[in-house]
């Protein structure tokens, strides 16, 4: 029961691990909209 | 390019995907920390086994997704199969990163050492070197047909290479047993029904994010490329 | 059959003229070799360790290191002048120019390793004349399978902006098999086993050559394409 | 070799239809079609980036199309048939040659790959072609570019295909090698050989042609016989043309 610390650890690093790709993912995604947002302004006004 | 219909129903099916997926997940973590039993020899650091066995099973299936798909997008040479290669393998790195920081964690413990030359350890290593070269060499090249066709073949030659590393790997520790090291067969024979039934979750659960993380991937590079049409189309075609 | 024959040899009667000429890359991989096998001695206790316990492995590495010279230098001189694309141009199978450039890497890499091995007998103390014929056959396999894959990834990595850093980052890692096999069975040979007592690393180190060899041919294609 | 000429399955000697080149979404050709009968000369004009050299790396077998068909000599140009690039020859401005062996050797090596026989002979007469002959033991790094494009020239025709594909032959040359280029044009065109050119000089280029095409966002805008054809007003329409190309290029940078 003393290890605890380990199981732990092993968990931080795997739920960390995922959440952060989640999280980058989720930041990528939220820049690639915006350009298209903003690729969409230019060709109303320009259309 | 997707219809807009497509679209709609694609985020349906994700939030599907995305719902069971995060039940599968809660039943995992109820069955890891409250139903398995705790092992009796190892103690409570054995319930890490329960995220670092479905990694690695992921992040293999991971490379052999690369695998299939290196092989159809150098016959059909159709960017879809570029995509999936390329998403499958980050995704692959991950895990295969989780499987070797939970390795040590687990080892310290029960073997007395974070890190022990044993043969599942050192092809693991390996593979995950290998993995990240591809992801390197993918952000090395620009763009375009050629850094796809390299990639592709590497996808094929990478995967060839794990059943040689795994037998040269096997045969290079065979002759310096370790009497310590208890390879990872070992500990799943003399499971108990409880304990199997728990992995058997968490791989589903580890399968669904898979499945999850590889639509995130997937639909965000066609946008990419959606996005630089729209941008080569709208600005050049004045 | 016989042009592909022909142009196979066209092109390692290239390269070894203009190697002839120059001696730029021999000298290169030789001198790059004995660095190599010198730098491991000064961090090997020579005193301590037993030299035919680190030898072959040393030999190996050596070996390795200044083949990755000669990979990155032999696609280096195709791309110079844009002649890779005028080898694309003539009508030969892709497979003939894979060929070409194996059997040139070959070479060039056992002509300087069989210029390594009295250097590395003298240097470590150990006698290979008497287990010569095997050991021959050891180097035959490795570096026939070094080759098979480092002029595939060698071809593909030319084209890259940081070629010379890409490669070995590329190629190491499927190289483990074929380093470790070779290292263990250098060592059981220079302990006077006989070859018949290592039939699962010779079947793998020849496996590794077919595989190669095969994948190479069967994508080759891809790589030289525009 | 044997006349190449003879072998001729058909006419036209080049036939494009629909050609497009894209991946994801780079778009180097969208949809080009054209024909070219033996022996005529057409010169493409483009800006940058128009797509010029990804026709020829086409047509040459060096690259594959996305759709649409080239048929080159009478062969489909994808998959690179070994006798369709037998009937081919390329200049481009890499020089395609061995720095470190003599203009003979590289002569030799070329030719051996393309199965050639009685190669010395083959190499010496068109080494004495392009005036080089007296140079003919030196290594080729310690010669001039104009020299080093004159002995790429020698190559390429060395097998006397009766399709020369050229890549914007004139950048870099000086005026004395871009003559004796352009004397080996009116040769190779007088000899009915088959030419297709990419090249930025409106002049030189109109000058030599049978056809003009003007290549934009990887069309062809243009394409048309060069008689009658005032080469003002056309050299109005390419500087029109480059100008809305660096237009766009200038918005999608800033």
């Amino acid at each position: 029961m003393d290890y605890l610390g380990f199981l732990f650890a092993a968990n931080a690093f795997v739920w960390g691990g995922i959440i952060y790709y989640v999280f980058t993912l989720k930041q990528r995604n939220r820049a690639l909209e915006k350009d298209l947002e903003l690729l969409k302004e230019t060709l109303s006004r320009e259309g | 390019m997707m219809s807009s219909d497509a679209v709609e129903e694609n985020e349906e099916e994700s939030s599907i995907l995305v719902w069971m997926t995060g039940l599968a997940f809660l039943a995992a973590i109820i069955a890891i920390f409250i139903y398995v039993p705790t092992e009796r020899t190892e103690g409570v650091v054995q319930r890490i086994m329960y995220f670092h066995i479905p990694s690695a099973w992921l992040s293999f299936f991971a490379f052999f997704v690369v695998f299939i798909c290196s092989i159809l997008f150098l016959w059909k040479k159709e960017r879809e199969w570029d995509i999936y290669a390329h998403a499958s393998a980050e995704i692959g790195v991950i895990f295969c990163s989780l499987v070797l920081i939970t390795g040590p964690i687990w080892a310290r413990p029960i073997w007395g050492a974070w890190w022990v030359w044993d043969a599942r350890l050192t092809s693991t290593l390996i593979l995950w070197i290998i993995y990240v070269a591809y992801l390197m060499l993918r952000a090395q090249s620009e763009a375009g047909s050629m850094r796809a066709r390299y990639a592709a073949v590497l996808g094929i030659v990478g995967f060839l290479d794990i059943p040689l590393i795994h037998f040269s790997v096997l045969w290079w520790r065979a002759f310096h047993p370790q009497p310590k090291v208890i390879s990872s067969e070992g500990i799943g024979k003399g499971m108990e029904i409880g304990m199997l039934a728990t992995l058997g979750i968490s791989l589903c659960a580890f399968t669904l994010l898979y499945f999850l993380l590889m639509g995130v991937r997937v639909r965000q590079e066609k946008l990419k490329d959606e996005i630089d049409r729209l941008k080569r189309e709208t600005l050049y075609s004045s | 059959m016989n042009l592909f024959i022909s142009q196979v040899s066209a092109i390692v009667w290239k390269d070894f003229t203009i190697e002839f000429k120059t001696r730029e890359l021999f000298s290169a991989m030789f001198i790059f070799a004995l660095l190599v096998i010198l730098i491991f001695i000064f961090s090997v206790n020579l005193s301590v360790v037993e030299a035919s316990e680190v030898g072959p492995g040393i030999l190996w590495v050596a070996f390795l290191f200044s083949g990755t010279i000669g990979l990155n230098r032999s696609f280096a001189l195709e791309k110079e002048n844009g002649c890779l694309m005028a080898l694309m141009l003539m009508p030969a199978d892709r497979t003939a120019i894979y060929f070409g450039k194996l059997i040139s890497n070959f070479v060039f890499l056992t002509i300087m390793e069989l210029f390594i091995l009295p250097l590395f007998m003298i240097f470590f103390n150990i006698d290979l004349l008497e287990h010569l014929f095997p050991l021959l056959i050891v180097i035959f396999l490795g570096t026939l399978g070094f080759c098979a894959l480092g002029t595939l990834l060698s071809s593909l990595a030319s084209n890259l902006k940081t070629r010379e850093i890409m490669l070995p980052i590329l190629l190491y890692p499927l190289l483990v098999p074929i380093v470790i096999a070779v290292v263990r069975m250098t060592g059981q040979v220079l302990a006077g086993e006989p070859l018949s007592e290592m039939m699962n690393w010779i079947g793998l180190t020849a496996s590794f050559d077919i595989i190669y060899i095969g994948v190479s041919i069967m994508t080759i294609d891809h790589i030289l394409e525009e | 070799m044997v006349d190449s000429q003879t072998s001729q399955p058909s006419n036209p000697v080049i036939e494009v239809r629909k050609l497009r080149k894209e991946f994801g979404v780079l778009k180097a050709l969208d949809g080009i079609s054209f024909n070219l009968e033996r022996g005529e000369f057409l010169s493409v004009f483009g800006p940058n980036g128009a797509g010029k050299t990804t026709l020829i790396k086409i047509l040459s077998g060096l690259t594959r199309p996305s759709s649409g068909t080239a048929r080159v000599a009478g062969f489909e140009v994808e998959g690179g048939h070994p006798e369709m690039r037998r009937e081919i020859g390329v200049i481009s401005h890499s020089t395609a040659l061995y720095g470190d062996l003599t203009p003979l050797e590289n002569l030799i090596f070329f030719g051996k790959m393309y199965g050639l026989g009685r190669l010395k002979e083959l190499a010496l007469t068109a080494l004495e072609d392009v005036g080089l002959a007296p140079r003919r033991h030196d290594p080729v790094r310690t010669f001039s570019r104009g020299m080093i494009q004159r002995l790429s020239i020698a190559r390429a025709i060395l097998h006397d295909p009766s399709i020369l594909f050229l890549d914007e032959p004139f950048t870099g040359l000086d005026i004395q090698a871009s003559n004796v280029l352009k004397e080996n044009l009116i040769t190779l065109h007088n000899k009915k050989r088959t030419i297709l050119m990419t090249t930025h000089d409106v002049s030189c280029g109109l000058e030599m042609c049978d056809k003009v095409a003007l290549q934009v966002m990887g069309r062809f805008a243009f394409f048309e016989d060069v008689e009658g054809i005032n080469k003002d007003k056309f050299e109005e329409m390419y500087f029109d043309a480059v100008r809305d190309k660096q237009f766009a290029m200038g918005i999608r940078h800033s």
